[in-house]
Formats: C-alpha cells, structure tokens, sequence
C-alpha cells in the first residue's frame, strides 16, 4: 500500500469488456478505473471541504491567527505541477511513455519543492504548533503532498501497464491521468485559499 | 406463529403505554417560569406520538394475524391504491404534527434561550471544574473580581482564581457551592468551565445548558418555589462526572439577604 | 457485462490466497462478518460489565482484576474503569459492528451477485479495505492493554477531555492516542469500500441489470455507500487534527487557559465547538449508514416471505435517498445545548423533524406490504416483523429529542439512550439478524435449525423491550446518561429499575449464545441447502449456493425483470426469478 | 574463649552494620520553634455541600483550610524541618507510614516518607475518592478507592515534594514530602520540633511551608548539646 491516507488510484484488474458493447440499458464505455477515480475525487474534495471549514472556524475562534508570507517556491511548484499536467496529457493522447517519465520527473520535483517550502518556513521559526496558520498551512500541504505521492504511484502502474497492448493501457493511464490533473486543480484551490486566509 | 407474535406485540404495546400514561416515573415537580409551557409541550408530544406508536404497532400486529399463509391459494391482495395513500398518510399526518410542535416549540425555545435577560436580575458567576460546581456572588461592591487561571488554588479555596492582593473588587467576592437564590427573582447565571465540557442541568428547573471552555454562556431563569434541588452535570466530562453534585437552595427573598449579610461576614 | 473470464480473475491456488489474503468478495464479506460477530461478542460483554456495576456498584466481578489490575482493584469497577467501558462497548458496537456487518459484510458478499458483476470493480483495494479494518479493530483493542486503560471520552470524544492528554485523566493518555489513530484508520478502509460498492454499483452491472431492477439490499448498499463516503472523508481529517492537538502541541480544539490536575495548559485559541461540529457532521450520517442497510435487508426480505411485491418500490427507493441527502443537514440536533448559537438550534430541528417523513413512509410501506399477504412465519420473517415494531418504537421517541424545547428536559438523560439503542442498537441488529438467517444457506450451502432461531427470536424481542423500554422512564425521571453510579437523592428511588434492566440485559445477552450455537453448528452440520430454498427472486438465488469463484458459472445471467415479481398470477408457484427467461 | 568469642561477634555485627551501631561518638540535637512575622491568610472554613457524609460529619466544627496553620505565639504548624545539607548518619526509611482519607480529609496534612518506605493510603470515608499525587520527578498516578476498597500499597522512589489532590472533593489537599534524610519533624500545633541522633559536623537546618517557601540556617554541633534554631517566616494575608 504506498500510502495510507488516500485510496491509491485503482489499477483496474477487470480490463475493459472485450465483447462487443451489451444492450441498451447502459451508457457508453463504462471504465470501472475511471468511475474509481471519479468516487476518490470526491472524497478528497469533501476531505479538503472539512479542513477549510475548520481553517475559517479556527480563525475566527480566536485572535491569534497570525499572517506570515507564502515561501515564493510555492509559485515556481505550481508551475511544475501544471507543466507536468500538460505533459501528461500529451502522453495520454499519444500514449507515449516518454512523456508519462517527464510528468513523473516533474512530479517528484514539485514534491520536492514542496519540502523546500517547509524548510524555509522552519527557517522563519514557523512550525507546526507555532499558530494555527502555519499549523492549517502543515496540514494541507502534506495531505496533498500525500496524494500527490499517491498518484505518482498510479501514473507508475500506469507506465508498467503501458507497453503490453494497446487496447489495454489508455484506461489505466486515463484514469491515473484524471487524478493527476486533479490533483493540479486541488493544489490551485489550497493555494488561493492559504493565500487569502494565511 | 403470526398469532403469537401479534399477541406478544399487544402486550408490549399495551404495557408501555400503560406506563407513560399512568406516569408510574415521571418528571419532577416543576418549578420554574417557564417550566409549564416546557410540561405541555412533553405532554403534547407524547400524546400525538403515543397515538401514532400505538396505531402503528397494532396494525403490524393485526396484519401478522389477519395474513398468515393458510394455504388455501387465496391470492395476496395489493394494499388499495398502492403506495400513494401511504406517502400521503406520512406526509398529512406526521406533517401536520411536525408543523405544530416546530412552531409551537420555537417559540417555547426563543422564550428561555433567545430573550435577553431581566435586566434586574441577579447575576451569579458559576464555574464548573473537574468534579463540582462553584459559584461566585459579586460581593456588596457589586463588581466580580478578575479570574486569573495561573492562580486557580483548590486548596487555598481560590477555585476563581481571584487577586484579593492587587484587585480590590476581588476580596468581597463571595465563592460557595451551593447555588443560594431568591425565590421569584430573575437569575442570570455566567457559565464557565475550568478545564473541560460540562453542564449544568437541574430537573425541577426544566432548565440545562452546557459549559464550554473557552466560552462565558448566559443562562436566565426564574424559580418560583422555595426548597433546595440538585444540580447535576449531564456533559461527560472525566471520572467524577457521576458525583459532580451541587444543589440549588430557592429561600424567601428576606432569608436571602439574611445569608448573604452572613456570609458577607464571614468574608 | 457478459464477457469470456479474464485471466486476471482466475480463481486463486493454495489455501493463504483462497481463504485469508483472497480478493474474492464474498471471502472478503465473510471476513468482515466473522470480525463483526468478534467485535459483538466483545461488545455484548462490555455491555454486562457496565450494566452489572450500575445495579450492584460494590459487586466483585472474578477475574476482572487480571484484565485490568488499575481500572478493576479486587474485581471492583472504578468509576474511570466504567466510563473507559462504556468508550469501547460504543465505539466497538458502532463502528466494528453497525458499520462493517450490514454494509461492509453483507454488502461485500452479496452487492456484486445482485448486480450480476464477478467480482467487485476493485478486489485487491476491497481486500486491502478489509486488512485495513482488522488493523484498526486490533489498534482500539490494545488500547485495553495499555498502562491506564481504554479512553474514557465516549465514542464521541469531545475535546478538551479527549484531546489535552493525560492531565485529563485515566485512559486519556495513550488509551486516547489508540482511539484517535484506530478511527482514522477505519475511516481509510471505509473510504476504500465505498469506493468499490459505487464503482461495482454504477460499471459492473450485468445485461439488464438496470439501476430500476437492482434490488432493494443493492440500493441500500449503493446509497450507504455514498452516505459513508462523505462522512468518513469528514472523521479522518477531525481524527488527524485531533491526534495532532494531543501530539504535536497544536491548538485546534483546545482554548486557552485551562488549568486540568492543577496544570495550566500549554494550549490557546482552540474551539470545542469545532470538533463537536465535525464529529457530528459524521456521526448522524454514521447512523445512517447503521440503518439504511437494514432498511435495505427488510425490503429485500420482507417480500420474499409475505409473498407479494413490495408496496411503492419507487416510494421506497425516493425514502432512501430523501434519508440520504437530509442526514447531512441535521447533525445539530447533537448540540442543541452545547453552547452555540440556540437560534441555530432551531434553525436544525426543523429538518430532524422533516427527515422523520421518508423513515414514516418506509415503515407504512413495510407494513402495507404485510397487508394481505401470506406470510411465511420463517426466522428471517419473524426478524423482519421484529425490525418493523423496533423501528417503529425507537423512531417515535426521536420526536422528543429532535424539538430543543423538549430536548431542554431529555438531551444527556437515559431517554436519549433508548432511542439511539432502540434503532441502531437492535433495530440495525434485528436487520443483521433477519439478513444472516436468509442468506445463511448461498452463503454456507446449509441450513440453519429454524426452532433455534425462532428460541432465538422470540427471547431477544421479548428482551430487548425489557431492556429498552424502561431506559425511556428512567429518561423521563431524569436519570442522567454516562453515569458510573448513582449517589444523587433523586436517582437512588430509580435504581431497582436498573436492577430489572440489568437482569434483563444479562437474560438477553444470554439467548444471543443460542444464535451463536445455531451460527457455529449449522456452518459444519447443517443439512445442505439447496440454490433458492425461500424461492426468492433476486439474482443471488439463481446460482449455486455457496457460489462458485466467479459467481455465476462462466455466463452471467440477462436480467428481464426487476426483483418484485411475487405472487404472479399463472407462472410456476408464485414468483418469477429476475433472470428467468 | 567465650570473651573471644563475644567480641568477634560484636566487631563483625559493628563492621557488618547489621544492627543500628549504638552511637559511639556524643550525639547532638537541634530543636526550636517556627514563627512568621506579618498577618497570615484567614482560614477560611470549607464548604464540603457537596458530599453529605462529609457535611454532617463536620457541621459541629466545620474544617478549615490547613495551608498556613498559625497557633499559639505566631507559631506555624505544618512546617517540615530537615537537614538540608551537610547530613550524616541517616538511616534508611523502615516502617509503613499510613495516610488516611476521613471525612473527606488527609490525615496527615503533611507527610514525610523516605524514598522506597511503604505507603499505606486508606480511604475510611462510606464513599470513593480519587487520590492524585501531582509528582514531577517520580511517576505520577491517579486511582480510585470506592467505599471499602482495600488499602493502596505504593512508595515513592526519588526525593520530592509532592502535592496531593482528591480528583472528586476538589477542597482535599496535601503534601506528601520525600526526603533522603531521615532526620527531619514536622512542627505539632506550637510551632516546635527537635531533631536528634546527629553526630558532631556542621548541617544547614530548612525548614519548609507550603505557601511561604523555604528558611535556612547553619548550625554546627560539637558535642551532645541541643542546638537552639528558631526560623521565620515573612507571612502574607492573600
């Protein structure tokens, strides 16, 4: 199990129905991985819906929620993971591995920033227990750092599913491509609201 | 088979009933302002819900009767008009009942909780800690002292955590356990909690209200008999929450201020 | 979708893939059943323990001071033993049965042959979801063996008690810690299971299979799973916060200047209210996870022997979602005197009161469908019947308590205990019941003894009325609830009742041993079942029982009609199977 | 032959340390009296409403709170005086000290114990208490005694001052002191106290209060005379 927090992107065992499409009574290609994907994002997002309600909460508790700076790596992160997103994409539709590989690079170098970014944090003296900002701020990126870890872990199975048939890999790689760019979109959100509110 | 366990289910239809309506144990005398629209409104609530209860388990149980399978092919017959009636009887009835208690309670409810309170009432600080209730009279300068938690001192009785050094409106504070009132005289009670959740709650009174740490929560009443009661803490709050007892002592107002002149003394 | 079998879904060799670490679902929901039947017995004795020491508090219990030589000196409960009692029996019966027997076990096992699918849409995360379970059952249990015993907060928890630490107690310490982390922990297995019951749900449905002809148990099963997907993603977090303001030194839930065991606390700026917010934004939903399965079990049942239709499917199906969406908007009916705003108390007292409409429906619909009927008085039957009068008894008395001004008298006394035992403690226990019965015989391929069951039934309905029907008079009188003993002046006069509770508490926990002596025997030396021995109609009844590894043979069956067809005029006996031709 | 062997007996027995050695050298005492200057806090009478037991038991004369007990003369009960420093022959700790816990109160109000000595805690009370030493440097516990519960057997390892609390009857406190030395007294109701069995060496005598801290002084003993130490304490009313 890579990670304990988040449901890992499902690797579909069951493939895609080879025999022609069944009668009516269902919509088109229906992709058991894809379905999964869509059910974790919900998840996460009432997860992620539960913290910020308790961020807005906790600010208002009490006066001492105190305002400190963003690290301005987390820019040049967000950049890293919507470029990755892209080159994702572009995989997908030609389904070429090389591209998947870049993605993964870029990955692991946006969750790399991301530890830069709490470095330099510890550096100004803000930890987790220090306000409850910098405390909402610890707990959001390292939930997302998770799923993040999470679906680096599903674009792997994705790549190791890539070469056997062509028919095959599109769902795993489709799906695993659905949660990374979730996963952009989610880190976008965190970081408007840690900008307005921290 | 359906026969006994329509039979079974009579009679524990017949003898719960039979309990609450005879009131065998019921709730305590009242004794407070508001405490009879709080009576009627619990009363009207079981009434209408006795009836439904009643209505409901005795139709199963004649149903389990009347429908065993006798084995004579008699076909089963569909409920008339199927589904509708049911959803129509659920909405109509148990809406209209919903409608009466909601309004009827809300209004009730704002009554005790959402009304500002008498603005000549007595107003009496109570702190609820891990295992009793104190509570704190201004003292004759009419103003309470500052509490300081970093001198919270059990043992030297300073459960306030008062300054008598450098606060003069602190050293006539006067701190018992025993909540001592004057009968017919608005209360406004200031709870707050020392370490963790409680509640001060007190039957006769029809009146409960949780203390949170952190938080000073107003809470008015007015008690309009004489007598001492208890005051029990329904919030779960560590391994004395079964003993965190204290008790209301309700007096004439001129015994009241013989105490208080008494304890006024004793400070 | 009826498709040659991949090689990915080969059945397993040797005995650790076809029996432990198996990714077939219905070895899976056998697993998550035998770890709920633990999980109950557990429970049930904690239950006895509590219940012993409330009617005689200076009663030596022998052998308890082994168990627990602090919480118990010379067999004796202390108040903190009880109270650390009454955390587990509530977060073992909630979470580790009401939780995973229903829905995990049941809807395990029997979601993908009602729908016609293999397997569920992801086996191995299903068995991960399983795993992962027993880990946070084995985590909550070894918080008995730590130096200062379980937690002692409740199954709710509330901070400060539940998240200063030690100061605040005995099993607040690392007893607490344990309960924090094995809840987190449940709510990713969970998280994991519903992903699997709305994927198989939603793609893996068999030809014909239409989401109007999946049966009621199937739809229960779905709609629970989208209830527990929203309401786990909630706990987590509030777990995470919490295990982070007892560990790390944060201050979430912890105000400022707290002075617990004569010790000025090293936290500020937290709310209580926020974490009771949380947890309860979870918990009611939790209680509907606990019923809807059994609403969806009675449904599925209650036709097959009244042998007729099921009256308003439509209705039913609306109820169940309608139960859904407004279990989201009424968790502050928790905290109606909990110190905030009260105009928000009556702000959530109208839809508590709204959401007692679809529960009217379901029970009316119940009880037309007994209407002209020809009931077969089978165990399963008769568990149905008992679920319907439970339910009726314990959603009457949420009317009291969903009105502030009643609740005002009621919230925190023992008449809050009888209704939230009365549906989740035995109605959704009548529904686990009326479901083991029924589908015991696809499950084991035997059958289990009918006069034991009936014994069974009959000694449990009788006694859980006496048990909980006296728990709403004691609430009336204003016994106050989480209380190890009973010194006030006015509880004393109530403690024969609590005698008479005890007695029947104990009596009924007894004939639970004839349902575990049927369970245990009939698994070896009952007599062999054949494939639809209550000549039922859904699609589990069409193939063998148990089930081969796939299910349905190789040829997954295309479903013509939906699972309602009982008491047709002209067709062999009186019912029509799903996939009949 | 039998003067023999007596004397070998006698030499092992002094060598072996098996028998308290009878004090060969003069052995000295310090004794005096313990005073404060300044107006002590009132004793305020405790409220014990919430347990009725406790209520009756005390309606005669009600208890007072006991952290500055002051008796005849300015003296001070309650005071533990010890050798602080510059201490010789102490003897190890024997004997079971007994606490009870009796009409919800600590008798004693001030214990001192030696490290590893039994402690007996008893609760004579017909209802439970919840006893609570505060301990930093040893390990802090929390039991309850329901009515008759058997006695607690435990001991303290390391020397410390330890508060006591009753997590249910929040008014009952103590004090249990752990100390290395095994010459120290705790002052009776006049403020008086004696320490004797030291042989001649120069100590520093403290004398501890609850509220008002510590007093020190030194004194040197030479031969069997009794020292005369007299320490005061600076009270405050709040």
């Amino acid at each position: 199990m890579t990670t304990v927090a988040s449901p890992p992107p499902p690797p579909p065992t069951i493939g895609p129905p080879s025999a022609p499409p069944p009668i009516a009574t269902r919509g088109p290609e229906s992709k058991p991985a894809e379905t999964g994907v869509w059910v974790g994002i919900a998840t996460i997002c009432m997860s992620f819906a539960a913290l910020t309600s308790a961020m807005v909460v906790r600010q208002s508790a009490a006066p001492d929620w105190r305002h400190f700076q963003l690290p301005p790596i987390l820019y040049l992160n967000t950049l890293i993971l919507l470029a990755s997103s892209f080159t994702l994409e572009a995989g997908r539709r030609r389904i070429a591995a090389p591209l998947v590989r870049v993605t993964l690079g870029l990955g692991v170098l946006f969750v790399a920033g991301q530890v830069v970014a709490w470095r330099q944090l510890a550096a100004q003296g803000l930890f987790l227990a220090t306000s409850p900002s910098s405390a909402f701020f610890y707990v959001f990126t390292a939930l997302h750092g998770l799923h993040v870890l999470g679906g680096l872990a599903g674009l792997l199975y994705a790549l190791q599913r890539l070469p056997r048939a062509a028919g095959v890999a599109p769902t795993a790689l489709g799906a695993a491509a659905l949660y990374w760019h979730f996963m952009g979109v989610l880190w976008l959100y965190l970081l408007t609201i840690l900008t307005i509110r921290v | 088979m359906g026969k006994l366990f329509a039979v079974v289910l009579t009679i524990i239809t017949v003898v719960s009933t039979a309990i609450f309506a005879t009131r065998v144990w019921w709730l305590p005398t009242d004794i407070s302002l508001h405490g009879p629209r709080i009576d009627h409104q619990l009363v009207e609530t079981m009434v209408s819900c006795g009836v439904l209860f009643v209505v409901s388990q005795l139709s199963l149980a004649a149903f389990a009767w009347r429908y065993g399978d006798r084995r004579d092919g008699r076909p089963v017959k569909a409920f008339p008009g199927g589904a509708t009636p049911m959803v129509v009887m659920a909405v109509v009835l148990v809406g209209a009942e919903i409608l009466a208690l909601t309004f009827v309670g809300a209004k009730l409810w704002a009554g005790i909780y959402q009304t500002p309170p008498d603005p000549n009432s007595l107003a009496i600080d109570v702190q609820a800690e891990q295992f009793a209730f104190y509570f704190r009279y201004p003292g004759p300068d009419g103003k309470p002292g500052a509490t300081h938690p970093e001198l919270m001192n059990e043992a030297t009785e300073n459960y306030f955590g008062l300054d008598p050094a450098h606060d003069t409106t602190a050293r006539d504070d006067i701190v018992v356990p025993t909540l001592t009132i004057p009968v017919n005289r608005p209360i406004l009670l200031t709870l707050r909690a020392k370490d963790v959740n409680h509640a001060f709650y007190v039957p006769e009174l029809r009146i409960q209200q949780d203390f949170v740490p952190g938080l000073a929560i107003p809470l008015h009443f007015t008690a309009v008999q004489t007598g001492k009661f208890e005051i029990v803490c329904t919030q779960l709050c560590g391994l004395g929450h079964y003993n965190m007892r204290a008790y209301v002592e309700v007096m004439p107002q001129d015994r009241f201020d013989e105490w208080l002149k008494e304890k006024v003394a004793q400070q | 979708m009826s498709h040659a079998p991949v090689l990915e879904h080969a059945p397993p060799r040797g005995f650790l893939r076809t029996h432990v670490f198996s990714v077939d679902h219905k070895v899976i929901g056998k697993q998550y059943l035998d770890l709920a039947l633990v999980a109950v017995c557990t429970g049930m004795v904690l239950s006895w323990l509590m219940r012993l020491h409330l009617a005689w508090p200076t009663l030596s219990i022998p052998g308890l001071e082994k168990l627990s030589p602090n919480g118990a000196a010379g067999g004796v409960i202390t108040p903190e033993y009880y109270l650390s009692l009454m955390t587990m029996h509530g977060t073992i019966m909630v979470f580790f049965v009401l939780t995973t027997a229903p829905f995990a076990g049941f809807g395990n096992y029997f979601l993908p042959i009602q729908v016609g699918a293999e397997d569920m849409a992801f086996p191995r995360i299903n068995m991960a979801s399983f795993w992962v379970t027993l880990v946070a059952f084995l985590v909550l249990i070894s918080s008995f063996f730590v130096h200062d015993g379980p937690a002692l907060s409740g199954w709710t928890a509330y901070a400060p008690l539940s998240a200063v630490g030690k100061d605040a107690g005995p099993g607040q310490g690392a007893g607490q810690t344990l309960w924090a982390v094995s809840i987190a922990i449940f709510c990713v297995a969970q998280l994991l299971g519903a992903l699997n019951f709305i994927a198989t749900t939603l793609d893996l449905r068999t030809r014909g299979m239409s989401l109007a002809r999946m049966p009621f148990s199937t739809w229960a099963w779905f709609i629970t799973a989208v209830i527990g997907l929203i309401a786990f993603a909630v706990l987590m977090p509030a777990c995470i916060l919490l295990i982070l303001d007892r560990v790390a030194g944060t201050s979430f839930f912890i105000p400022a200047g707290l002075v617990i065991s004569d010790r000025l606390q090293p936290h500020a700026g937290g709310s209580p209210l926020l974490w009771q917010h949380l947890f309860w934004f979870f918990g009611h939903p939790e209680v509907y996870i606990a019923i809807l399965p059994g609403f969806g079990i009675i449904s599925h049942i209650l036709p097959v022997f009244a042998r007729k239709p099921l009256l308003g499917p439509r209705a039913m199906i609306g109820c169940l979602i309608a139960i859904a969406f407004l279990s989201y908007t009424v968790w502050g009916h928790h905290m109606f005197l909990s110190g905030m705003n009260p105009f928000s108390a009556t702000l959530f007292s109208v839809p508590t009161l709204i959401i007692t409409i679809p529960a009217t429906i379901v029970t009316l619909l119940w009880i037309g469908t007994i209407y002209g009927a020809k009931l077969r008085f089978t165990t399963p039957a008769l568990f149905c019947l008992g679920f319907v009068s439970v339910f009726v008894s314990g959603g009457i008395s949420g009317f009291f308590l969903a009105q502030p001004s009643t609740d005002v008298y009621l919230h925190g006394t023992y008449f809050v205990v009888a209704h939230f035992h009365f549906v989740m403690g035995v109605a959704a226990m009548f529904g686990i019941f009326a479901g083991t019965y029924f589908w015991f015989p696809k499950m084991f391929g035997r059958l289990m003894n009918e006069t034991l069951g009936k014994w069974h039934f009959w000694l449990t309905f009788i006694g859980v009325y006496c048990v909980f029907m006296p728990m709403h008079y004691l609430g009336l009188a204003g016994n106050v609830r989480r209380y190890s003993a009973f010194t006030d002046d006015y509880l004393k006069p109530l403690i024969p009742l609590h005698q008479f509770i005890t007695v029947a508490a104990l009596f009924t926990g007894a004939a639970q041993l004839i349902f575990l002596f049927n369970l245990l025997r009939s698994r070896f030396r009952g007599p062999k079942a054949p494939a639809n021995p209550w000549e039922a109609t859904t699609l589990e009844w069409s193939t063998t029982s148990p089930p081969p590894f796939d299910n349905f043979g190789g040829h997954p069956p295309v479903v013509q009609r939906g699972p309602n067809e009982y008491g047709v005029k002209g067709a062999a006996g009186d019912y029509v199977m799903q996939a009949a031709p | 032959m039998r003067t023999h062997f007596i004397a070998v007996l006698a030499t092992t027995l002094v060598t072996g340390g098996l028998v308290r050695p009878a004090p060969p050298r003069a052995a000295g005492t310090i004794s005096g009296k313990v005073t404060y200057t300044g107006t002590p806090p009132k004793m305020k009478p405790i409220d014990m409403a919430k347990e009725p037991n406790c209520a009756t038991a005390h309606a005669a004369a009600p208890v007072l709170t006991e952290n500055v007990v002051p008796g005849p003369g300015n003296s001070l009960r309650w005071v533990v005086v010890y050798i602080s420093a510059g201490d010789q022959g102490s003897t190890a700790g024997t004997g079971t000290i007994r606490l009870d816990q009796k009409g919800c109160q600590y008798i004693p109000h001030v214990l001192v114990l030696q490290p590893n000595q039994p402690l007996d805690i008893y609760n004579d009370d017909p209802h439970s208490h919840n006893i609570h030493p505060l301990a930093k440097l040893n390990p802090e516990w929390n039991r309850s005694q329901p009515a008759g519960a058997p006695p607690i057997h435990t001991k303290w390892e390391l020397a410390e001052f330890i508060p006591v609390k009753c997590n249910i009857h929040p008014w009952m406190h103590s004090w249990q002191v752990v100390l290395t030395t095994s010459h120290y007294a705790v002052t009776a109701e006049d403020g008086t106290f004696s320490l004797s069995g030291l042989p001649p060496g120069k100590y520093t005598v403290t004398a501890w209060q609850e509220q008002f801290g510590t007093q020190s002084q030194d004194v040197t003993i030479s031969g069997t005379e009794t020292k005369a130490v007299d320490l005061v304490f600076k009270a405050t009313p709040y």
